[in-house]
Parts: C-alpha cells; structure tokens; sequence
C-alpha cells in the first residue's frame, strides 16, 4: 500500500491476455493438453498419430462421461462414487444374459439395476438427507455383493460381447472411434443441460445455496433423485461401451476409473463444493488425464517414480491452470 | 485547534478485473471523532474498510496511522494497529460457540459481556452456537466483541441496518460514547437521522471516488445527497405516488390473505389478521417478538403448528415454499445470504423461480427471460457491472436482487422482510415507490421493516406484534413514530386499550386502509 | 441439556450403538472375551489413527486423499529401516518416522496453501507420489519391526488403582490409542490453535477476518494429520512385523468413519471421539459378521446397507428432532 | 447334507477378481465334496496383512477347527498364524508361502510359472530380441515372486532385452490401454510376457492389425480359447489353478483327521500349455472352456487333492448352503 496513487492503467498486453484466458478457462486447460501432447511426441517421436489419437479418445471418452456424473453431482456439492459399480454391473449382467437373451431384454436387464441405485442413491440423499459419499459408497459395495451373488449364478453359463457393443467400443469409422457416435450426443446434452435447461440452472442452485433454492419453490428432493437416477443410467451405458472396449467382464471392470472420473471433474474446474464448474472443462480433464498415462507408460523408469511423476504433473497442471484463470 | 488525524487514508484504489471498486479515496478521521463514511450502493464504502483493516490489498494508496506509514497486510495487523471492523457480514465463527469465538480472538470476556448486557441483550448464553444465534444479535455480538478490546478506531460497516429499532438506538448511544471518550469510530449507514444524531463529520463517495468531506450540521442532508448521486438524484414524493396511484381498489369478498389463530411453538400465539388486495400492510415488533416466524410461517418455509391461513377466500397448507408460492406468496428474507446464490449470475439469481416446478425442468427460452429479467433489474437499478457472480455485488445491491426476483416472478403477494436494509437513500426511494405501484395493482404486501419511518411512508396499515400476539392494528394517518415506539414495546395505544383483547378483534379494516 | 444432546447426541448414540454390539457379539458368541476384546482393539489400531488424521483435515475444512498412502510409506521406511538393525535402533526409528509424517503432512498444507489448488487434487496428487515413494523404498512388502515394539500391542496392561478383573480388559494396544490420539488431541482442541482449525473449516472467510492465521492453520493441520498417519504407519508395521508399499483400504474406511462419527464433510463441526467410536463399531460389525458365518458375498452388501443405514437413521431423527416452531 | 465334523475357516484378501473367485469356490466345492465339513466360515474382502490379521483372529473368536489362508504376505500374518497353532487351529496357506512354520503350506510354484512361461517365450523368440514385460501389481509379492523367475530365465538369454516393464495392476483396463499406448509408439518387439491379464493383450493385437507376436499368459478360459481360435497367435499358457483352494482344504482336512504330510511344504508345479507344437495344439484344445467365464482358469481341479465335479465348482456351494 506504499505504491503511489494512480488510477488504473489501460492493461498491458500480458494482463489482457490474462484476462481473455480467465473469461475463457476452456483454452487455458486445451494449451496444457496440447503441452503434455507435445511432450509425448518429443519423448517418442511419431507416437502422435492417427492411431494413438483413435485410441487416446477410445480411452478417455468411458472416463469423460463417469466424469460426467461426478460433474453434475459434484455440482451440487454431492459425489457419485457408485459409477463404477453401476457401470461394472450394466457391463456384467449384458455380457452374461445376452447368452441366452434376446438383446433387448438383455439391455433392459443391464440397465435395471442402474435405475435401481440411482433411485436409492437419490432418495437417500436428497429425501434422507444422507451424505452422498456414504449414500454412493454404500451403495456401491451393497452392488458388488449383488454382483458377486449374481456371478455365481451364471458362471456356468458364460460371457459373450454382443457384436454391436464390440463395434462401439473397439470400431473406427474413417478414422475415427465409433464412440464418439455415443460421446457426442452425449456430452452435447450433458452441456445443454447444465447450460439451457432448468434443470441444470437448479443443479447450480442447489449447489450453491440450497436454501436460496428453497425459497424460491425448489424442491431438493426431486432435483437430487432425478440428478443421481440420470447420473446412473450414464454409468449403466459407460458400463456397456466399456465392455465393447475391454471385451473381459470381470467384477472389477469399470471401479478403477471412479477416481480419476473425480480427478477429471476437478482438474476440469468444478468445484467439490457444489455450485461451480462446467462439462467442457471436465471433457479435457479426462483427456488430460489419459495422456498422462500413456505419457507414464512409455517412460523408462521405475513404477515408484513413475506414479512420483504422475502426482507432480497432475498437481501443475491444475496450480498452473489456477493461475491463469483467476482475476485476482 | 489543529489535531493531527488518527487515520489518514489517500488516493486508495482497487480493481476487480474490469470492475473499479476504489478509484480514488481518501478519508482522515481525527480522534474522538465520529466519522460518517457515506456513499451510494456500489460506491465503494465497505471496500475501503476491507482495505484499511488488511482483509484485502489495495492496488494503489497510502495509508498513515498516527501519522505513520503503516502496511496493514491482515485484520490481525489492524487489531495489532488499533484498528478494529465490524464488517457488513458477521464474522463470528458460524460453529464455535460465543466463548470459543471470543477465545479465538483472544477478546477478554468480562468486558465483553458487560457490553453485551449494555448493548440490549441482557440474558445471552455465552455457551450457544453462533450459528443458532439470529443475525440482529449476532451484528451486535460483534460489535461487542470489537468494543470489549478498546480499539483505537472502531469501523463500522452498516451496523444498524439488520437491527430493530430498540437495538438499533442502543448501537447508536454506545457509538456516541465511543466519540466522546476519545476513540474514533468509522461509521458507515444509509440512514440520515443516525448520521445526524451520531456524527461529526462525513466523507462521501462516489463510484469509488471521494467527492468531499462535510460537517454534519442540520440541512446538510440534501447536500450529502447531492454528493452521493451525482446526476442521479430524483426527488419522487412518495406520498404523491401513493395518492396518484390510489385507484380504490376493487373490495372482492375476501381479502387477499387471510390468517387466523396461527400457533407456533413459544413463538406466535393467535395470530390473526387480514392483507386485502391493493394493500400495503407494515408489521411493526421489536426483535425477536415472532416476526421471523410469522413470515417463515407465511412463506411456507415452517409448519405452524395451528391456525388456518386463507389465500383469496381458500384455505390452504403450506408444506414448502413452492406451495406458497403457487398460491402467488413471495417471500424476501431480510439475510440476503439466505436468499442468493452467491456464485451464480444475477440473471440466473433472478430467474430461479422460473425453473422450480418439475415441468419447468425443460429448455429455457432465453430471449423471454432475459427481457423479463432486465425490465427487473432496470426496475430496482441494480448496478450490474459485477453481475457474473453475485457474490461480487455490493450488500445493497446484492439485497436489490433479492427483491427483483419476485417482481421479476410477478408475485401477486409479496412478504418483505426488511427489503430496505442497507440500501442507499435514492434506492430506498425507489423501492417506496415500487411497493406503492404494486399496491396500485393490486398485489398485496406484507412489509417488516426495522425502520420506523418507513412505516409512514409506504403502508396502509400497520400491525403491531409483541410477545408473539398482534397486539394492534392501526391507520397509518394514526402512525407517527413516537406512537410506533411506543406500540412496538407493547403499550396500549390511546384510548384503544386492552392488548389481549384488541389481538381477537377484527378491527374494520377496510375502512381504515381507506385514505 | 439439550445442547449438549445436540452436540454430542450423535457421540453418545454411537456409544449405546457400539455397547448394543457388543452384547451381540457374546450373544452369538458366549465365549467371546477378554481376549478377542485385545483382537478387535488391535484391528482398530491402523484405523483409528486414519480416521484421526482423516478427522482433523475434514475439521479444517478439508479432506485427505493421501493418508493411506502416507501410513504405506512411513509402515515400509519404519519396516526397511529396522529390518537387520538392532532393538535399540528402533528408539531413533520411530522419532523419525513420526518426524517424516509431520514433515510430510505439512508439505501437503503447504502445496495446499501456496498453489491454491483445492485440497482434493493436492491430496490425490500427493496420494501419487507418496505411494511412489513407498515403492521405491521397497518395492515388494518386506523389512521387519524390533521385537520389543511389536510388544507394545500385544497383551494387557495393568492400570494401578483399578480392580484386578478389569486388567485383562486393558489392552495394551487400547491403552497405546488412548495415549497418542488424545493426548495430542484433548488438549489441542482447546486452545487457540486448536479452535483456528475450527474457524477455518467452519467460515474460513470470517475465520480470516477475525485475525486468524488461516495459512499457518491449515498447514498445521495437515501435518497433525501426517503425524496421525505416521502412527497408523508404525501399527501397521508394528503388528504386521513387515511394511507393505500398497496401502491398505484406510482411505474410504477412513472418511465413512469420519462421516459415521458426526464431523461434517466440510469442516468446522465434530470432534476426534465420534470417528474413533465408528471405527470400533465397523471393527465390531466385521467380527460379527464372521462369527456368524454368513456368505462372504452377503457380508458385503450387509456392511454396505449398515453405514447407510446408520447415517439414515441419524439424518431421520436429526430432521424429527427439530422441534416444530423453532427457527435457525 | 451338512453332515460332517469339522468347520473351516477361510480367509483372502482380494476381491472381484476371476482367479480369486474360483479359489473359494474350490474350496467350497471340496468342503462340500469331503463329506467332513459342517460349515464353512468364509472372510473374503479387499483388504491388507494387518486386515487379514483381524479376519484371522476373528476366526479363532469364532473357535474354527481349521484356517486356510490365501496370505496378503508371506511374513506380514506370522502372529496371528502363531495365535492360531497355539489356539490348536490347524492353518492351511494356500497359493503362497507364509514364514510361520507351524502352518502348512500348499502353493503355487509362482518363480517358477513366471520361469516356465519365460523360458518358453525367449525360445519362440530365437534366443534374441525385445521383450514387452507386463507384470502384475507393484508391490505385491506374488509379483514379486514372479518377477524373480521372469529375471531368472532372462538371465539365460543374454541376447533378450526387456522394451519395456509395465504394471497392469492385474487390471484388464488398465493393461488394454497400455498396450495400446504402447503399440502406437511402433516400438518393434518380438514378444510379449503377461502376468495372468492376457486376453486383453491378444485383442488389442487383433484390433490394431499388430504384427501378431508370441504372448505368454495364464491359464484363463478367456486367453486359451484365444490359443486356440486367434489366427497366426503363437502363445503359451501357464497354469496357474485357482483350484488349489481346494487343494487346501483337503490339505487341512488330513492333518485333522491325523494324516499329516511328510514335509510342511507342498508345491504344485505349474504346466505350460502352447500352440506351437502339433502336440500343443492338442492339448490346449482338450484344455479350452468356453463355458466357463473367461477370467476363471481352465485347470478347475488339481489331480490327487481336488474330487469335486466340474458342476460342483461352477455352482460354487458350500457345505449346508
Ligand atoms: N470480489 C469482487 N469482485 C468484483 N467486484 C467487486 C467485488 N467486491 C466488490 N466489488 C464491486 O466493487 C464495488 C464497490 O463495492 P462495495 O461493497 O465496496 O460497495 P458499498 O459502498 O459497500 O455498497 P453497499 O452500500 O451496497 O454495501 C461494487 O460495484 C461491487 O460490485
Ligand atoms: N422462463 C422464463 N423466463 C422469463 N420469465 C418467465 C419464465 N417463466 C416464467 N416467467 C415469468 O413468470 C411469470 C409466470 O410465469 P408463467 O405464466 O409461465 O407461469 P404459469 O405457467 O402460469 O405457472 P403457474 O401455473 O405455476 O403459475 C410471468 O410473468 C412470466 O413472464
Ligand atoms: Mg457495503
Ligand atoms: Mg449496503
């Protein structure tokens, strides 16, 4: 405060620069991916191809919309950490009764249980009022009993990848992975929803300040079970395209994407403290995200220092994407 | 005789982005002074005393304490210089109980609670959460809490404005003590007769500039004014609009709202009265006396526990807000921070009810709301260059859009919870008039205010509650302020005697309403 | 009176909930005595002391992503340090260890506060690394612990002026938990320090403003936690005999018991009793569950359906609780 | 039909996973099959040594005849193994080794699986050439065990270089991605070991249109079908048998009813299975299952300690169920 009086300056061109990124945190955090892209292709020159493009989306876009879920939760200050269950479940019970059933009946049968734990994840939540850490968590270890009850069930009968999902998790269409023929409706609706739609501006809401929400005649409850009901049908249908891309239904295939899904979200800017964040931004987290893991996996060093580096990356990027956007 | 000022502050900036909070102030304040700081909504005022107790760094200025340079880099350095807020928001610790908060800040407590009982709240339990403590004592709590340390100057940023009246005048004479021992006190309010009663001199502001330093002798107000608005100044008699707009409102059978023995809790005994169409009905109470409960009840954000509550002629139950306001119920809390989303746009703030109800989950037609919303915010002339988030608007301001909502919603009964709190002179005005325009047609409203004054101006009616009763209910030709005061501590008004029997009594109050 | 329900009601239905258990327990299980009572503490050890370090973070207004992998890390140094040392050289080994936490601990508070990242990415970040770390001080499990410090948990512990029946029900290990959790804790949750942890998680604006050291706070509060954590590392150590690079399950186990023990996600509200009693009664419902025999797969989903059903119920009387007229 | 003498406790420390599955439901199979056991009581969860200490005192609280443990690490359990001899519990380790030697040991040869499969893979690659190492997860021993015999015959083929070691955590996702992310930087290699997460590996060989190379696996239903339908897919499967759960209880069983082995220690051998051979071929195809679920291994039963039915282990019901 010893700095003499003067009235505030034209901005130079560094702090209009500033300013267009922090008005726009989208580019901020594309440049980073393009950063650690680069990097990638100077460590291993001709890596970045057509090919290894096709894959990288193959990996990230299963990871991008359980990362939705965590979007749209974390929105409202609330966690799915039932995604990974949900989809594992989808993926199982279509891969073990399209044996024997009719597809439609197998999808439906697959889908069902997500509903079911979106339903009691919701009502717990939003009616009961339980956090939904321990409401998720909850439910997700009471799925994988159900899951594992239900695989003894039909271990004798096999496991099949229906054609179609195989063609959707593992297909190019000149060039490009078909399933971005799923992601791209997908996350359009995602983003039209948080931004367009009253249900979105109410996830905000109710983030925010639920009892501003309340007062304007917003009922929690509804708004929250809707929220984690839609929230599990998007993990149900990750769960279908991943086991397209993964063709092996175990009972654990889909739980070790649940955390980074929520490192996505918030490497991406969306706040775990409800109110605060954006698809878009959680789309690149995702990329992010698996870049570095290719990047750790084609480096020649010890597993320890490979995940000493992960953590440090993970942590710069998102201390340097931090420093751009704020206005401060 | 020439003092040498306590705390001399100059050419002060600060930026927000592209928002200029601060461009230029100054402020000196003598010892032993009373300092007004004035200024309208957005002009900068709490912005400054963030600056000067070291809550934010400014980006330009000096700042002299006894005439040296001092670089107060935290509120912990400006306790250390002597310095001590009372900011716009309490700063008690939400989840520490009022022990461990004046632990916290190693406040002693004896003082403190000597200044507590001084200040008007004689029984207070030093063991209560804060969080379970109502706002009005809470901003006293803390001015307690900053008195019971002596600073040297004591800032205060609205510290009246979400107090009732018997607390308010408590604040105001204990200030006025603070000047005459010999300490300086900053102190920043929207209402005139506080600074004319309290205060020595006045620093005014204007979008971030301080356009002039005034002593405060009687007529001096329109001059302030003048300061404050800059071009802005509209002179609007409400009176006038009141008689212009007065188009005798078609009397239906039923009045708009009706409530009858409404029981809750310890808290609201048989409370019964009626808000008719076209009227603008003022509820006077000291704090804590059941007015919060009644509009909660009101607003259906509690169940009363008995009683009926009739909204043109049907009676209905209130389970949540929504139902209430499907019946045309709006509700304006008097904590702004009960009523925003603070991280949300004001657009977004504004059209929330819009999208409450299932069915209205779907595509939002923007060019339809943002015409509806804008004609809002036009209306109650809410300084939006900070509109991104509505957490980066000034106290007043922030209270504007609370308010716009609903006018926004086209709420047919509005219940308004001290909508004027800390809101500048020019706005208020505004805000008088909008009640009457509604008023003329034809909504209904309820309207709590901690300022006796305004009672004059924009009801009809006024309803006395004391002890949780309606203990009565006059023309507002009957209102002047000692007769309020004397009303709100409970005293039979006149002639019109018995308090308990006086709640049952359905005065006419058609005839009354009736100018 | 009815503060102090409302303020410690939550601890003393756990209590009840806990003592409810362990009638049970010697329902299903006449014999169940002293003895299993030394198992179940010795159970709780490396859970209690994460749910501790869990605990003091989620007060302060944070969360720890990293304490499992912290207790992996100090376990396999403490482990390869005393592996082929002598008995004596475990007195500089544990200083040390508990040393390295705090250090460690306040390193995660600094990132913290001078990246201005939020606490979940720096964590998980440093989750990363400090498993790293682990593996490359051993990469398989391995090491051991001086004889004389796996003693310190084994056995009972005569307490002079108690009645002789009672010393079989002190387990050495009980006495351990007691003296390093609340001996930290008791006095530190009055004292000014103590009370800044619960400003900051509680309004860490206003905490600021009332001339609290938010910076300085919070960074003592993780390297309280990392201190916590080093002890949970050294019981591992101390009662498995070796260190082990892969955490265990301490993580989620440890925010369920901090949420079953009544601190609120977000800090500013609980205390240390709550989390320890939860973790007891996790410990408890888990022997129940094996002295009954039931189904593995059914154990899972019935731990699941407990913690939710727990949090439920305190939700449900929370909301029938509150008396009909009184308002905020 | 519960009518035997004898209950069993039974604890491991990882969850959801194929191989671990058929394990329990071996030993639940040949709890059943005995005849001798009235109950099983079965501790089964993701957890670490010291978890699996508390499951393990637990079972002794739950005053069980006999252990048979799947042991998070070999030393990490040693004290309450001890609590269990001197408890008179008789203790069973299956799959590992534990270093309590009062407890009995009946395991899988892990050196020399990873041995057996390495050797057979530098000698498809004809002594020479780049080798992609995908190995389980780090820290564990198992892993551990495995990467002794991997160096082991590496050691024997001077001319074999490793292009590059990986973990795949013993996750199918994550091993698929890095394979992936791995044939993209168009390293060439000549071969590739798996540590059991194998038919992911053939698939993203066969999506990506990679020169198909040898690739050593486990015995899983998944991966030696593959052995046997994937055109130009030269490969090996070691066997690996989750059955020797069973093993284990029968293990327990004899020394309960007096009838204790002569040493501590028993090992089963792992066999390799290839396609390479006329006489390979044969047996990976008498060996394939497609009816079992492709994370299980195919050897169901080991010859000698297991008398279940292959009907038995896939309804996986134990004794009074
Ligand atoms: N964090 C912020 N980010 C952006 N703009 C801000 C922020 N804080 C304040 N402002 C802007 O600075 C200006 C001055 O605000 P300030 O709160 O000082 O006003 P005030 O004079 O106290 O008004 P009131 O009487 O309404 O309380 C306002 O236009 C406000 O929108
Ligand atoms: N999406 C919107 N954008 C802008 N203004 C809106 C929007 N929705 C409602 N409004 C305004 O709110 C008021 C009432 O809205 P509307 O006529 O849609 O209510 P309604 O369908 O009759 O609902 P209800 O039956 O619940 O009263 C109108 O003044 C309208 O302009
Ligand atoms: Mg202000
Ligand atoms: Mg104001």
């Amino acid at each position: 405060m010893t700095t003499s009086a003067t009235m505030p300056q034209a901005a130079s061109f560094g702090g209009r620069l500033k300013r267009f990124m922090a008005d726009r945190p989208l580019i901020p955090l594309v440049i980073l991916l393009v950063i650690l892209v680069m990097i990638l292709q100077i460590l291993r020159p001709g890596i970045v191809n057509e090919r290894w493009i096709a894959n990288t989306a193959k990996f990230a876009i299963p990871l991008a919309i359980l990362a939705g879920c965590q979007t749209m939760t974390m929105l409202t200050g609330g966690i799915d950490l039932s995604v990974g269950t949900v989809a594992t479940m989808s993926a199982f019970i279509m891969a073990t009764q399209i044996v024997n059933q009719d597809p439609a009946v197998a999808f439906v049968l697959a889908m069902l249980p997500a509903v079911l734990i979106g339903l009691v994840n919701g009502v717990g939540v939003g009616v009961f009022r339980v956090h939904p850490l321990i409401m998720t968590l909850g439910t997700s270890l009471i799925g994988t009993g159900f899951l594992q009850v239900y695989q003894r069930t039909v271990i004798a009968s096999g496991a099949r990848i229906p054609d179609f999902l195989n063609w959707l998790g593992t297909g190019l269409t000149y060039g490009f992975p078909n399933a971005l023929f799923l992601f791209v409706p997908v996350a359009v609706l995602i983003v039209f929803t948080l931004n367009r739609t009253g249900f979105g501006r109410l996830l905000y809401a109710v983030g925010d300040n639920e009892r501003a929400a309340r007062l304007s005649g917003v009922r929690y409850w509804q708004v929250i079970t809707a929220l984690y009901v839609i929230s599990s049908l998007l993990a149900g249908i990750t769960g279908l395209l991943y086991i397209g891309l993964i063709k092996a239904p175990s009972l654990s295939l889909a739980e070790p994407l649940v955390l980074p899904s929520v490192a996505a979200a918030v490497i991406g800017g969306t706040s775990i403290f409800g109110g605060r964040g954006g698809y878009m931004g959680t789309i690149i987290g995702a990329l992010i995200l698996t870049v570095l893991t290719t990047l750790l996996t084609i480096l020649h060093m010890p597993e320890g220092g490979r995940r000493i580096l992960f953590g440090f990356i993970v942590l710069f990027v998102t201390a340097a994407y931090l420093r751009i956007i704020e206005d401060r | 005789m020439i003092t040498n000022p306590l705390l001399d502050a100059m050419g002060v900036a600060k930026n927000y982005g592209a928002v200029a909070a601060l461009r230029n102030a100054s402020l000196s304040v003598l010892p032993g002074e009373v300092h007004a700081l004035m200024g309208a909504n957005g002009a900068g005022k709490s912005t400054l005393v963030k600056i000067l107790t070291g809550a934010i760094r400014s980006d330009a200025g000096h700042v002299l304490i006894r005439g040296e340079a001092r670089d107060v880099r935290s509120p912990a350095a400006a306790r250390r210089a002597g310095l001590l807020p009372v900011y716009q928001e309490p700063a008690l610790i939400p989840d520490l109980d009022v022990l461990s908060n004046l632990r916290l800040t190693g406040t002693p407590v004896e003082p403190f609670r000597a200044w507590v009982r001084e200040l008007g709240i004689p029984n207070l339990d030093i063991r209560e959460t804060a969080r379970h403590i109502p706002l009005a004592v809470l901003r006293v709590l803390d001015l307690a809490r900053a008195l019971a340390v002596e600073p040297d100057v004591l800032l205060l940023d609205e510290m009246t404005a979400a107090l009732p009246a018997n607390l308010a005048e408590k604040v105001l004479e204990v200030v006025r003590r603070q000047g005459d021992s010999g300490r300086s006190v900053i102190f920043i309010s929207h209402r005139f007769v506080e600074i004319s009663a309290l205060c020595d001199r006045a620093t005014v502001l204007r979008d971030g500039v301080t356009v002039g330093v005034v002593d405060i002798e009687p007529g001096v107000e329109e001059k302030i004014v003048e300061m404050m608005l800059g071009a802005r100044i509209e002179k609007t008699s409400v009176a006038a609009a009141r008689m212009a707009n007065e188009t005798p409102a078609a009397k239906d059978s039923h009045p708009r709202l009706a409530v009858r023995n409404l029981q809750l809790g310890t808290k609201l005994h048989d409370v019964s009265f009626d808000l008719a169409n076209g009227e603008v009905a003022g509820v006077v109470a000291l704090e804590g006396q059941g007015q919060d409960e009644l509009f909660a009840a009101l607003a259906g954000s509690i169940r009363p526990a008995g009683g009926t509550i009739a909204v043109d002629g049907a009676p209905i139950k209130f389970s949540h807000p929504s139902d209430a306001i499907r019946a045309g119920i709006a509700y304006v809390p008097g904590d702004r921070t009960e009523a925003l989303a603070m991280q949300r746009s004001v657009r977004e703030n504004i059209a929330l009810p819009f999208s409450a109800a299932p069915r209205k989950w779907g595509p939002i037609r923007v060019r339809r709301e943002r015409m509806v919303v804008s004609s809002a915010i036009a209306r109650l002339q809410i300084d939006t260059r900070a509109q991104g988030e509505v957490q980066r608007l000034s106290g007043g301001n922030q209270q504007k859009v609370t308010i716009a909502r609903w006018i926004a919603a086209d709420a047919r009964t509005i219940l308004c919870f001290d909508p004027t709190r800390g809101i500048d002179v020019g706005t208020k005005q505004e805000i008088y008039k909008l009640l009457r325009e509604l008023a003329g047609l034809g909504k209904s409203v309820l309207f709590y205010t901690s300022e006796l004054e305004e009672v004059q101006r924009v009801c009809d009616r006024v309803i006395v509650i004391f002890g949780g009763r309606v203990v009565d209910t006059f023309p507002v030709e009957l209102a002047d302020e000692p007769a309020l005061m004397r009303a709100a501590y409970g005293l039979p008004r006149g002639a019109r005697e018995d308090v308990g029997i006086l709640a049952d009594i359905r005065p006419a109050s058609d005839t009354e309403t009736a100018p | 009176m009815t503060r102090f329900l409302r303020n410690q009601g939550w601890v003393a239905g756990l209590l009840a909930l806990l003592i409810f258990l362990f009638v049970v327990t010697r329902l299903i299980q006449p014999g169940y005595g002293s003895g299993d009572f030394g198992s179940l503490v010795r159970a709780v050890l490396p859970y209690a002391f994460a749910v501790a370090a869990q605990t003091v973070v989620v007060i302060a207004g944070g969360i720890d992503l990293s304490v499992a992998a912290m207790m992996a890390l100090t376990s396999v140094t403490a482990a390869s340090m005393m592996n082929g040392a002598s008995e004596e050289y475990a007195f500089f080994v544990v200083p040390f260890v508990l040393a390295m936490g705090l250090v460690l601990g306040a390193l995660n508070g600094l990132l913290i506060v001078v990246t201005r990242v939020p606490d979940i990415v720096v964590t998980l970040a440093t989750l990363f690394v400090l498993q790293g770390a682990a593996l490359l001080v051993l990469d398989a499990p391995g090491g051991a612990a001086a004889e004389w410090l796996k003693a310190t948990v084994v056995g009972t512990m005569p307490i002079p002026g108690l009645p002789d029946w009672t010393d079989a029900w002190v387990p050495k290990a009980l006495v351990l938990l007691v003296v390093c959790l609340f001996v930290v804790w008791l006095p530190l949750r009055r004292s000014r320090l103590g009370l800044s942890i619960y400003a900051i998680g509680s309004n860490e604006l206003a905490a600021f403003r009332s001339g609290v050291p938010v910076a300085r706070t919070r960074i003592f509060a993780y390297a309280l936690s990392g201190l916590f954590a080093a002890l949970g590392g050294l019981s591992l150590t101390i009662s498995t005999g070796i260190g082990a690079p892969i955490p265990g399950p301490y993580l989620l186990a440890s925010v369920a018991a901090v949420v079953l023990g009544g601190v609120a996600l977000g800090g500013g509200k609980g205390g240390l009793l709550g989390p320890i009693i939860a973790v007891f009664v996790l410990r408890l419902v888990r022997t129940d569950l094996t002295l009954l025999a039931i189904d593995p797969n059914v154990t899972t989903i019935i731990e699941g359906a407990i913690m939710v059903a727990v949090v439920m119920f305190g939700a449900f009387i929370t909301i029938r609780g509150r008396p009909a007229g009184a308002t905020p | 039909s519960a009518a035997g003498k004898y209950t069993i406790g039974i604890s491991n420390t990882v969850q959801g996973n194929g191989w671990r599955e058929e394990m329990i439901c071996a030993m639940k199979a040949q709890a059943l099959a005995s005849g001798e056991v009235a109950k099983l009581n079965i501790a089964h969860r993701n957890t670490d040594a010291a978890g699996q200490l508390e499951d393990i005192r637990n079972l002794i609280s739950a005053k069980v005849d006999a252990i048979v443990v799947n042991p998070a690490d070999p030393a990490g359990i040693k004290s309450g193994l001890e609590e269990a001899t001197k408890a008179g519990i008789v203790v069973v380790a299956v799959d590992q080794a534990v270093t309590e030697p009062s407890a009995y040991i009946i395991s899988n040869n892990q050196e020399q699986y990873a041995y057996l499969g390495a050797k057979w893979l530098f000698q498809q690659m004809g002594g020479k050439g780049e080798v992609l190492y995908m190995r389980g997860a780090a820290g564990a021993s198992a892993d551990s065990d495995r990467d002794k015999g991997f160096k082991q015959a590496l050691a024997e083929f001077p001319d074999v270089k490793v292009a590059q070691e990986v973990f795949t955590g013993w996750q199918q996702d994550q091993a698929k991605q890095q394979i992936l992310s791995f044939l993209a930087t168009g390293t060439p290699i000549n071969g590739i070991w798996t540590s059991g997460i194998d038919n992911v590996i053939v698939d993203a060989l066969v999506e990506q249109q990679a020169p198909m190379v040898p690739v050593v696996g486990a015995d899983n239903a998944g991966f030696v079908g593959q052995l046997n339908t994937v055109k130009d897919l030269v490969g090996a499967a070691v066997t690996n048998p989750g059955s020797i759960g069973g093993a284990g209880v029968t293990l327990a069983l004899q020394i309960l009813d007096g009838k204790k082995p002569a040493q501590q220690t028993v090992l089963v051998e792992p066999q390799l299975w290839e396609n390479a051979t006329d006489e390979g071929k044969a047996k990976v195809k008498t060996a394939a299952d497609p009816s079992l679920s492709p994370e299980w291994p195919v050897s169901i039963s080991i010859p000698d300690w297991t008398t279940y039915t292959k009907d038995q282990i896939v309804a996986c019901k134990g004794p009074g169920e």
